[in-house]
Protein backbone atom coordinates (compact mmCIF):
# COMPACT_ATOMS: atom_id res chain seq x y z
CA UNK A 1 0.00 0.00 0.00
CA UNK A 2 1.24 3.24 -1.03
CA UNK A 3 -0.38 6.64 -0.21
CA UNK A 4 1.71 10.04 -1.49
CA UNK A 5 0.17 13.53 -1.41
CA UNK A 6 2.85 15.90 -3.60
CA UNK A 7 3.40 18.50 -5.41
CA UNK A 8 5.57 16.46 -8.11
CA UNK A 9 4.51 14.79 -11.15
CA UNK A 10 3.58 11.05 -10.70
CA UNK A 11 3.89 8.66 -13.41
CA UNK A 12 1.06 5.85 -13.90
CA UNK A 13 3.80 3.40 -15.73
CA UNK A 14 6.51 3.89 -13.47
CA UNK A 15 3.41 3.45 -10.46
CA UNK A 16 1.82 0.39 -12.37
CA UNK A 17 5.10 -1.27 -12.89
CA UNK A 18 6.39 -1.14 -9.17
CA UNK A 19 3.12 -2.87 -7.83
CA UNK A 20 3.67 -5.66 -10.70
CA UNK A 21 7.51 -5.86 -9.96
CA UNK A 22 8.97 -9.38 -9.15
CA UNK A 23 4.31 -10.32 -8.75
CA UNK A 24 3.12 -13.16 -10.56
CA UNK A 25 -0.05 -14.06 -8.58
CA UNK A 26 -1.72 -10.17 -9.58
CA UNK A 27 -4.45 -11.22 -12.38
CA UNK A 28 -5.96 -7.34 -12.60
CA UNK A 29 -4.88 -4.17 -12.02
CA UNK A 30 -7.42 -1.45 -12.15
CA UNK A 31 -6.28 2.53 -12.37
CA UNK A 32 -7.52 6.09 -12.77
CA UNK A 33 -5.70 9.48 -13.85
CA UNK A 34 -7.90 12.58 -13.43
CA UNK A 35 -6.42 15.21 -15.20
CA UNK A 36 -6.29 19.41 -15.21
CA UNK A 37 -9.08 20.16 -18.18
CA UNK A 38 -9.29 23.25 -19.85
CA UNK A 39 -13.18 24.03 -19.23
CA UNK A 40 -14.74 23.81 -16.01
CA UNK A 41 -18.49 24.71 -15.38
CA UNK A 42 -18.53 26.74 -18.86
CA UNK A 43 -15.46 28.50 -18.45
CA UNK A 44 -11.82 28.45 -19.49
CA UNK A 45 -9.54 27.71 -16.88
CA UNK A 46 -6.11 28.39 -16.99
CA UNK A 47 -4.53 26.74 -14.24
CA UNK A 48 -5.63 25.46 -10.74
CA UNK A 49 -4.55 25.24 -7.19
CA UNK A 50 -4.68 22.26 -4.75
CA UNK A 51 -4.97 23.16 -0.71
CA UNK A 52 -5.26 20.32 1.24
CA UNK A 53 -5.14 20.15 5.39
CA UNK A 54 -1.72 17.99 5.97
CA UNK A 55 -1.52 15.52 8.37
CA UNK A 56 -5.65 14.83 7.23
CA UNK A 57 -5.35 14.24 4.23
CA UNK A 58 -3.10 11.27 4.79
CA UNK A 59 -5.25 10.21 7.30
CA UNK A 60 -8.46 9.95 5.28
CA UNK A 61 -6.85 8.62 2.71
CA UNK A 62 -5.59 5.98 4.34
CA UNK A 63 -9.15 5.59 6.43
CA UNK A 64 -10.67 4.74 1.98
CA UNK A 65 -7.85 2.08 1.44
CA UNK A 66 -8.70 0.74 4.35
CA UNK A 67 -11.82 0.64 3.80
CA UNK A 68 -11.40 -0.48 0.02
CA UNK A 69 -9.39 -3.49 1.82
CA UNK A 70 -12.07 -4.70 4.05
CA UNK A 71 -14.49 -4.64 1.09
CA UNK A 72 -12.75 -6.52 -1.67
CA UNK A 73 -9.95 -9.25 -1.49
CA UNK A 74 -6.86 -6.65 -3.16
CA UNK A 75 -3.46 -7.31 -3.36
CA UNK A 76 -1.77 -3.64 -3.34
CA UNK A 77 -3.29 -0.27 -3.72
CA UNK A 78 -1.49 2.78 -4.46
CA UNK A 79 -3.18 6.64 -4.37
CA UNK A 80 -1.42 9.51 -5.31
CA UNK A 81 -2.64 13.13 -4.92
CA UNK A 82 -1.01 15.95 -6.10
CA UNK A 83 -1.43 20.00 -4.33
CA UNK A 84 -0.07 23.08 -5.33
CA UNK A 85 -0.64 24.54 -8.95
CA UNK A 86 -1.90 22.69 -11.92
CA UNK A 87 -1.98 23.62 -15.70
CA UNK A 88 -4.54 21.86 -18.08
CA UNK A 89 -3.56 18.55 -18.83
CA UNK A 90 -1.56 18.16 -15.80
CA UNK A 91 -2.29 14.55 -13.71
CA UNK A 92 -3.91 15.44 -10.37
CA UNK A 93 -4.46 11.92 -8.89
CA UNK A 94 -3.60 8.68 -9.57
CA UNK A 95 -5.29 5.53 -8.20
CA UNK A 96 -4.37 1.83 -9.06
CA UNK A 97 -5.18 -1.49 -7.21
CA UNK A 98 -4.51 -4.62 -8.25
CA UNK A 99 -6.13 -7.93 -7.19
CA UNK A 100 -6.73 -11.97 -8.89
CA UNK A 101 -10.09 -10.96 -10.36
CA UNK A 102 -10.88 -7.61 -12.43
CA UNK A 103 -14.26 -7.17 -10.54
CA UNK A 104 -12.61 -6.59 -7.11
CA UNK A 105 -10.22 -4.62 -8.70
CA UNK A 106 -12.64 -2.18 -10.74
CA UNK A 107 -14.88 -1.86 -8.21
CA UNK A 108 -12.01 -0.76 -5.74
CA UNK A 109 -10.48 1.74 -7.67
CA UNK A 110 -13.82 3.29 -8.21
CA UNK A 111 -14.83 3.15 -4.68
CA UNK A 112 -11.45 4.90 -3.97
CA UNK A 113 -12.04 7.71 -5.94
CA UNK A 114 -15.40 8.19 -5.45
CA UNK A 115 -15.03 8.61 -1.65
CA UNK A 116 -12.09 10.74 -2.45
CA UNK A 117 -13.63 13.02 -4.03
CA UNK A 118 -16.44 13.25 -0.82
CA UNK A 119 -14.28 12.79 2.10
CA UNK A 120 -10.53 13.69 1.48
CA UNK A 121 -9.38 17.70 2.14
CA UNK A 122 -8.72 18.19 -0.81
CA UNK A 123 -9.97 22.32 -2.15
CA UNK A 124 -9.49 23.50 -6.05
CA UNK A 125 -9.25 26.94 -6.99
CA UNK A 126 -9.62 28.10 -10.43
CA UNK A 127 -7.94 30.71 -12.77
CA UNK A 128 -10.12 31.86 -15.43
CA UNK A 129 -10.90 34.93 -17.35
CA UNK A 130 -13.17 36.85 -14.71
CA UNK A 131 -10.65 35.85 -12.07
CA UNK A 132 -9.84 33.02 -9.33
CA UNK A 133 -12.74 31.35 -8.14
CA UNK A 134 -12.92 28.04 -5.78
CA UNK A 135 -14.59 24.92 -7.20
CA UNK A 136 -17.99 24.11 -5.77
CA UNK A 137 -19.05 20.64 -4.64
CA UNK A 138 -21.05 18.65 -6.61
CA UNK A 139 -24.22 17.02 -6.33
CA UNK A 140 -22.98 14.42 -8.73
CA UNK A 141 -19.84 13.03 -6.16
CA UNK A 142 -22.23 13.07 -3.42
CA UNK A 143 -24.37 10.62 -5.56
CA UNK A 144 -21.71 8.96 -6.57
CA UNK A 145 -19.90 8.27 -2.84
CA UNK A 146 -23.53 7.44 -1.63
CA UNK A 147 -24.22 4.13 -4.11
CA UNK A 148 -21.30 2.24 -2.11
CA UNK A 149 -24.10 2.78 1.22
CA UNK A 150 -21.35 4.76 3.53
CA UNK A 151 -22.58 6.98 6.20
CA UNK A 152 -24.07 10.34 5.53
CA UNK A 153 -21.85 13.34 5.39
CA UNK A 154 -22.72 14.62 8.94
CA UNK A 155 -23.08 18.21 7.01
CA UNK A 156 -24.48 19.03 3.90
CA UNK B 1 -9.70 25.21 27.79
CA UNK B 2 -7.21 25.94 24.59
CA UNK B 3 -8.14 24.85 21.10
CA UNK B 4 -6.09 25.59 17.97
CA UNK B 5 -8.25 26.25 15.03
CA UNK B 6 -7.81 25.89 11.58
CA UNK B 7 -9.97 27.08 8.16
CA UNK B 8 -9.26 26.25 4.85
CA UNK B 9 -9.66 27.20 1.29
CA UNK B 10 -12.76 29.68 0.94
CA UNK B 11 -13.58 29.93 4.77
CA UNK B 12 -9.74 30.68 5.15
CA UNK B 13 -10.09 33.64 2.73
CA UNK B 14 -13.11 34.75 3.75
CA UNK B 15 -12.39 34.73 7.77
CA UNK B 16 -8.78 36.14 6.98
CA UNK B 17 -7.28 33.95 8.75
CA UNK B 18 -5.41 30.19 8.43
CA UNK B 19 -5.46 29.12 12.21
CA UNK B 20 -5.93 30.34 15.50
CA UNK B 21 -5.90 29.80 19.24
CA UNK B 22 -9.04 30.21 20.91
CA UNK B 23 -10.11 29.67 24.62
CA UNK B 24 -13.21 28.01 24.45
CA UNK B 25 -15.51 27.27 27.69
CA UNK B 26 -17.59 25.20 26.10
CA UNK B 27 -18.42 21.89 25.88
CA UNK B 28 -19.14 20.65 22.06
CA UNK B 29 -18.16 21.56 18.45
CA UNK B 30 -21.92 23.13 18.30
CA UNK B 31 -20.97 25.40 20.98
CA UNK B 32 -17.66 26.50 19.36
CA UNK B 33 -19.59 27.35 15.69
CA UNK B 34 -21.82 29.63 18.27
CA UNK B 35 -18.94 31.26 19.67
CA UNK B 36 -17.02 31.72 16.50
CA UNK B 37 -20.47 33.14 14.72
CA UNK B 38 -20.99 35.69 17.27
CA UNK B 39 -18.43 37.25 15.85
CA UNK B 40 -20.57 38.36 13.13
CA UNK B 41 -19.70 39.31 9.35
CA UNK B 42 -18.29 36.36 7.81
CA UNK B 43 -18.31 34.46 10.30
CA UNK B 44 -22.16 34.75 11.12
CA UNK B 45 -22.83 34.34 7.51
CA UNK B 46 -20.50 31.57 6.83
CA UNK B 47 -21.11 29.17 9.52
CA UNK B 48 -25.03 29.83 9.66
CA UNK B 49 -27.22 26.66 9.90
CA UNK B 50 -27.85 25.55 6.73
CA UNK B 51 -24.50 26.30 4.94
CA UNK B 52 -22.45 24.03 3.57
CA UNK B 53 -19.64 23.33 5.45
CA UNK B 54 -17.16 20.33 7.26
CA UNK B 55 -15.93 20.03 11.17
CA UNK B 56 -13.18 18.15 11.90
CA UNK B 57 -11.73 17.31 15.05
CA UNK B 58 -8.22 16.07 15.97
CA UNK B 59 -8.17 15.22 11.80
CA UNK B 60 -11.51 13.55 11.81
CA UNK B 61 -14.90 14.32 10.45
CA UNK B 62 -17.29 14.90 13.30
CA UNK B 63 -21.31 16.14 14.05
CA UNK B 64 -22.29 19.40 15.78
CA UNK B 65 -22.42 17.84 19.58
CA UNK B 66 -18.64 16.27 19.22
CA UNK B 67 -17.34 16.78 22.95
CA UNK B 68 -14.22 18.89 22.65
CA UNK B 69 -11.01 18.30 24.50
CA UNK B 70 -8.42 20.72 25.48
CA UNK B 71 -5.76 21.36 23.22
CA UNK B 72 -7.75 19.80 20.45
CA UNK B 73 -7.23 20.53 16.91
CA UNK B 74 -10.49 21.90 15.10
CA UNK B 75 -10.78 22.79 11.39
CA UNK B 76 -13.60 24.53 9.77
CA UNK B 77 -13.56 23.67 5.95
CA UNK B 78 -15.88 24.00 2.31
CA UNK B 79 -16.98 20.43 1.18
CA UNK B 80 -14.09 19.03 -0.42
CA UNK B 81 -13.36 19.08 -3.96
CA UNK B 82 -10.70 17.20 -4.53
CA UNK B 83 -9.77 14.76 -7.21
CA UNK C 1 -8.96 4.75 -31.08
CA UNK C 2 -7.01 2.30 -31.20
CA UNK C 3 -7.14 -1.42 -31.02
CA UNK C 4 -4.06 -3.91 -31.59
CA UNK C 5 -3.73 -7.37 -31.41
CA UNK C 6 -0.03 -8.29 -31.39
CA UNK C 7 2.53 -10.52 -29.55
CA UNK C 8 4.35 -8.00 -28.01
CA UNK C 9 4.24 -6.96 -24.28
CA UNK C 10 2.59 -3.41 -24.14
CA UNK C 11 3.05 -0.52 -22.43
CA UNK C 12 0.57 1.10 -19.62
CA UNK C 13 2.32 4.31 -19.05
CA UNK C 14 3.05 4.61 -23.06
CA UNK C 15 -0.26 4.02 -24.74
CA UNK C 16 -1.82 6.30 -21.71
CA UNK C 17 0.77 8.92 -22.37
CA UNK C 18 0.09 8.71 -25.58
CA UNK C 19 -3.89 9.54 -24.95
CA UNK C 20 -3.12 12.29 -23.43
CA UNK C 21 -0.39 13.85 -25.78
CA UNK C 22 -1.00 17.67 -26.22
CA UNK C 23 -5.12 17.58 -24.82
CA UNK C 24 -5.96 19.55 -22.23
CA UNK C 25 -9.91 18.30 -22.44
CA UNK C 26 -9.17 14.96 -21.18
CA UNK C 27 -10.50 14.96 -17.17
CA UNK C 28 -10.13 11.05 -16.50
CA UNK C 29 -8.88 8.35 -17.75
CA UNK C 30 -9.84 4.45 -16.63
CA UNK C 31 -7.34 1.63 -17.49
CA UNK C 32 -7.17 -1.84 -16.71
CA UNK C 33 -4.44 -4.33 -17.73
CA UNK C 34 -5.07 -8.03 -17.54
CA UNK C 35 -2.21 -10.14 -16.43
CA UNK C 36 -1.18 -13.81 -16.74
CA UNK C 37 -1.43 -15.37 -13.23
CA UNK C 38 1.10 -18.25 -11.82
CA UNK C 39 -2.22 -19.91 -10.37
CA UNK C 40 -5.83 -20.83 -12.02
CA UNK C 41 -8.82 -23.26 -10.66
CA UNK C 42 -6.36 -24.32 -7.94
CA UNK C 43 -3.31 -25.82 -10.18
CA UNK C 44 0.06 -23.87 -11.09
CA UNK C 45 0.57 -22.50 -14.54
CA UNK C 46 3.69 -22.29 -16.40
CA UNK C 47 2.86 -20.21 -18.61
CA UNK C 48 -0.53 -20.32 -21.16
CA UNK C 49 -0.56 -19.73 -24.87
CA UNK C 50 -3.56 -17.13 -26.45
CA UNK C 51 -4.40 -18.41 -29.95
CA UNK C 52 -7.33 -15.91 -31.75
CA UNK C 53 -9.17 -15.62 -34.94
CA UNK C 54 -7.14 -13.09 -37.44
CA UNK C 55 -9.85 -10.76 -39.14
CA UNK C 56 -12.75 -11.66 -36.39
CA UNK C 57 -10.99 -10.28 -33.12
CA UNK C 58 -10.09 -6.57 -34.75
CA UNK C 59 -13.85 -6.91 -35.75
CA UNK C 60 -14.96 -8.03 -32.13
CA UNK C 61 -12.72 -5.56 -30.32
CA UNK C 62 -13.91 -2.09 -32.94
CA UNK C 63 -17.56 -3.61 -31.96
CA UNK C 64 -17.41 -3.46 -28.47
CA UNK C 65 -15.11 0.01 -28.88
CA UNK C 66 -18.24 1.16 -30.94
CA UNK C 67 -20.61 -0.09 -28.48
CA UNK C 68 -19.26 1.62 -25.69
CA UNK C 69 -18.90 4.98 -27.97
CA UNK C 70 -22.53 4.65 -28.49
CA UNK C 71 -23.24 4.25 -24.61
CA UNK C 72 -21.14 7.00 -22.95
CA UNK C 73 -19.65 10.37 -24.25
CA UNK C 74 -15.76 8.97 -24.53
CA UNK C 75 -12.70 11.26 -25.86
CA UNK C 76 -10.49 7.89 -26.53
CA UNK C 77 -10.17 4.50 -26.37
CA UNK C 78 -6.94 1.62 -26.75
CA UNK C 79 -7.35 -2.05 -26.59
CA UNK C 80 -4.53 -3.94 -26.56
CA UNK C 81 -4.55 -7.97 -26.23
CA UNK C 82 -1.59 -10.16 -26.66
CA UNK C 83 -1.40 -13.37 -28.41
CA UNK C 84 1.10 -16.46 -28.39
CA UNK C 85 2.70 -18.02 -25.70
CA UNK C 86 2.90 -16.06 -21.82
CA UNK C 87 4.38 -16.41 -18.75
CA UNK C 88 3.10 -15.73 -15.13
CA UNK C 89 3.23 -12.11 -14.85
CA UNK C 90 3.24 -11.38 -18.31
CA UNK C 91 0.38 -8.60 -19.40
CA UNK C 92 -2.20 -10.13 -21.64
CA UNK C 93 -4.59 -6.90 -22.09
CA UNK C 94 -5.00 -3.75 -21.93
CA UNK C 95 -8.12 -1.15 -22.06
CA UNK C 96 -8.06 2.42 -21.43
CA UNK C 97 -10.53 4.74 -21.96
CA UNK C 98 -10.33 9.22 -22.12
CA UNK C 99 -13.33 10.86 -20.67
CA UNK C 100 -14.05 14.52 -19.88
CA UNK C 101 -16.11 12.48 -16.28
CA UNK C 102 -14.79 9.20 -14.46
CA UNK C 103 -17.84 7.79 -14.28
CA UNK C 104 -18.01 7.72 -17.85
CA UNK C 105 -14.58 6.42 -18.41
CA UNK C 106 -14.69 3.70 -15.41
CA UNK C 107 -18.39 2.13 -17.01
CA UNK C 108 -16.62 2.07 -20.44
CA UNK C 109 -13.27 0.54 -19.48
CA UNK C 110 -15.46 -2.45 -17.49
CA UNK C 111 -17.73 -2.63 -19.99
CA UNK C 112 -15.21 -3.60 -23.23
CA UNK C 113 -13.38 -5.77 -20.57
CA UNK C 114 -16.35 -7.50 -19.65
CA UNK C 115 -17.88 -7.82 -22.95
CA UNK C 116 -13.83 -8.73 -24.22
CA UNK C 117 -13.92 -11.94 -21.86
CA UNK C 118 -17.42 -13.27 -23.32
CA UNK C 119 -17.27 -11.78 -27.63
CA UNK C 120 -13.57 -11.59 -28.65
CA UNK C 121 -12.15 -14.97 -30.18
CA UNK C 122 -9.36 -15.50 -27.75
CA UNK C 123 -8.64 -18.97 -25.87
CA UNK C 124 -6.58 -19.59 -23.70
CA UNK C 125 -4.41 -22.82 -23.23
CA UNK C 126 -2.51 -23.71 -19.92
CA UNK C 127 0.89 -25.62 -19.20
CA UNK C 128 0.58 -27.10 -16.03
CA UNK C 129 2.17 -30.19 -14.06
CA UNK C 130 -0.29 -32.47 -15.88
CA UNK C 131 0.07 -31.27 -19.38
CA UNK C 132 -1.60 -28.65 -21.35
CA UNK C 133 -5.81 -27.44 -20.84
CA UNK C 134 -7.95 -25.41 -22.41
CA UNK C 135 -9.44 -22.53 -19.86
CA UNK C 136 -13.01 -23.12 -20.04
CA UNK C 137 -15.22 -20.59 -20.55
CA UNK C 138 -16.46 -19.19 -16.85
CA UNK C 139 -20.38 -18.47 -15.92
CA UNK C 140 -19.22 -15.24 -13.56
CA UNK C 141 -18.07 -14.09 -16.95
CA UNK C 142 -21.30 -14.18 -19.01
CA UNK C 143 -22.59 -13.12 -15.29
CA UNK C 144 -20.44 -9.67 -15.54
CA UNK C 145 -21.42 -9.13 -19.48
CA UNK C 146 -24.77 -9.42 -18.96
CA UNK C 147 -25.56 -6.64 -16.08
CA UNK C 148 -24.78 -4.37 -19.03
CA UNK C 149 -27.98 -5.79 -20.34
CA UNK C 150 -26.48 -6.58 -23.92
CA UNK C 151 -28.59 -9.00 -26.44
CA UNK C 152 -27.57 -12.93 -24.94
CA UNK C 153 -25.40 -15.09 -26.01
CA UNK C 154 -26.86 -16.98 -28.72
CA UNK C 155 -25.63 -20.58 -27.74
CA UNK C 156 -24.72 -21.78 -24.47
CA UNK D 1 -22.18 -23.81 -52.67
CA UNK D 2 -19.12 -24.22 -51.47
CA UNK D 3 -18.12 -23.14 -47.76
CA UNK D 4 -14.35 -22.62 -46.17
CA UNK D 5 -14.92 -23.88 -42.50
CA UNK D 6 -12.37 -22.82 -39.46
CA UNK D 7 -11.96 -24.75 -36.08
CA UNK D 8 -10.27 -22.75 -32.99
CA UNK D 9 -8.90 -23.98 -30.04
CA UNK D 10 -9.89 -27.53 -28.52
CA UNK D 11 -12.21 -28.32 -30.81
CA UNK D 12 -9.65 -27.33 -33.53
CA UNK D 13 -7.43 -29.88 -31.68
CA UNK D 14 -10.23 -32.51 -31.13
CA UNK D 15 -11.53 -32.47 -35.16
CA UNK D 16 -7.96 -32.54 -35.74
CA UNK D 17 -8.16 -29.62 -38.81
CA UNK D 18 -7.51 -25.96 -38.92
CA UNK D 19 -9.60 -25.32 -41.94
CA UNK D 20 -11.14 -27.18 -44.19
CA UNK D 21 -13.72 -26.57 -47.79
CA UNK D 22 -16.92 -28.22 -47.92
CA UNK D 23 -19.54 -28.66 -50.19
CA UNK D 24 -22.44 -27.86 -48.99
CA UNK D 25 -26.28 -28.23 -50.58
CA UNK D 26 -28.22 -27.34 -47.35
CA UNK D 27 -29.43 -23.82 -46.31
CA UNK D 28 -28.49 -23.09 -42.63
CA UNK D 29 -26.19 -23.08 -40.01
CA UNK D 30 -27.83 -25.76 -38.43
CA UNK D 31 -27.72 -27.87 -41.84
CA UNK D 32 -24.27 -27.37 -41.97
CA UNK D 33 -23.94 -28.84 -38.17
CA UNK D 34 -25.92 -31.35 -38.75
CA UNK D 35 -23.63 -32.78 -42.15
CA UNK D 36 -20.52 -32.22 -39.43
CA UNK D 37 -22.20 -34.27 -36.77
CA UNK D 38 -22.89 -37.34 -39.60
CA UNK D 39 -19.35 -37.53 -39.57
CA UNK D 40 -19.38 -39.25 -36.25
CA UNK D 41 -16.82 -39.29 -33.21
CA UNK D 42 -15.65 -36.02 -32.08
CA UNK D 43 -17.87 -34.36 -34.71
CA UNK D 44 -20.86 -36.27 -33.15
CA UNK D 45 -19.65 -35.59 -29.80
CA UNK D 46 -18.76 -31.91 -29.83
CA UNK D 47 -21.23 -30.40 -31.68
CA UNK D 48 -24.57 -32.60 -30.29
CA UNK D 49 -26.94 -30.26 -29.06
CA UNK D 50 -26.08 -28.58 -25.67
CA UNK D 51 -22.50 -28.93 -25.80
CA UNK D 52 -21.01 -25.12 -25.91
CA UNK D 53 -19.94 -23.53 -28.53
CA UNK D 54 -20.41 -20.62 -30.82
CA UNK D 55 -20.44 -20.38 -34.88
CA UNK D 56 -19.65 -17.11 -37.05
CA UNK D 57 -20.71 -16.53 -40.54
CA UNK D 58 -18.19 -14.29 -42.15
CA UNK D 59 -16.84 -13.16 -38.92
CA UNK D 60 -20.16 -12.36 -36.89
CA UNK D 61 -21.78 -14.49 -34.25
CA UNK D 62 -25.08 -16.12 -35.58
CA UNK D 63 -27.49 -18.24 -34.78
CA UNK D 64 -28.32 -21.79 -36.07
CA UNK D 65 -31.17 -20.51 -38.48
CA UNK D 66 -28.07 -18.24 -39.92
CA UNK D 67 -28.86 -18.76 -43.73
CA UNK D 68 -25.32 -19.45 -45.65
CA UNK D 69 -24.32 -18.11 -49.01
CA UNK D 70 -21.81 -19.94 -51.31
CA UNK D 71 -18.21 -18.92 -50.48
CA UNK D 72 -19.42 -17.99 -46.42
CA UNK D 73 -16.82 -18.59 -43.98
CA UNK D 74 -17.74 -20.42 -41.41
CA UNK D 75 -15.80 -20.77 -37.87
CA UNK D 76 -16.92 -23.23 -35.25
CA UNK D 77 -14.95 -22.49 -31.54
CA UNK D 78 -15.95 -22.61 -28.04
CA UNK D 79 -16.88 -20.56 -25.56
CA UNK D 80 -13.91 -17.64 -25.83
CA UNK D 81 -11.40 -16.96 -23.17
CA UNK D 82 -9.23 -14.54 -23.42
CA UNK D 83 -8.42 -11.16 -21.26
Amino acid sequence: MKILVQADVFDLGSEVDAMRQGRTDIGAIASFVGLARDMNDGSGVAAMTLEHYPGMTEKALAALVDEANARWALQDVTVIHRIGRLLPGDPIVLVAVASRHRGEAFAACEFIMDYLKTQAPFWKKEETADGERWVEARASDDAAAARWNHKPDLFS
Amino acid sequence: MKLRVLYFARLRERFGVAEEGIEFAGATAGDLLAQLQARGGAWAEELAAGRAFRLAVDQEIVALDAVLHDGAEVAIFPPVTGG
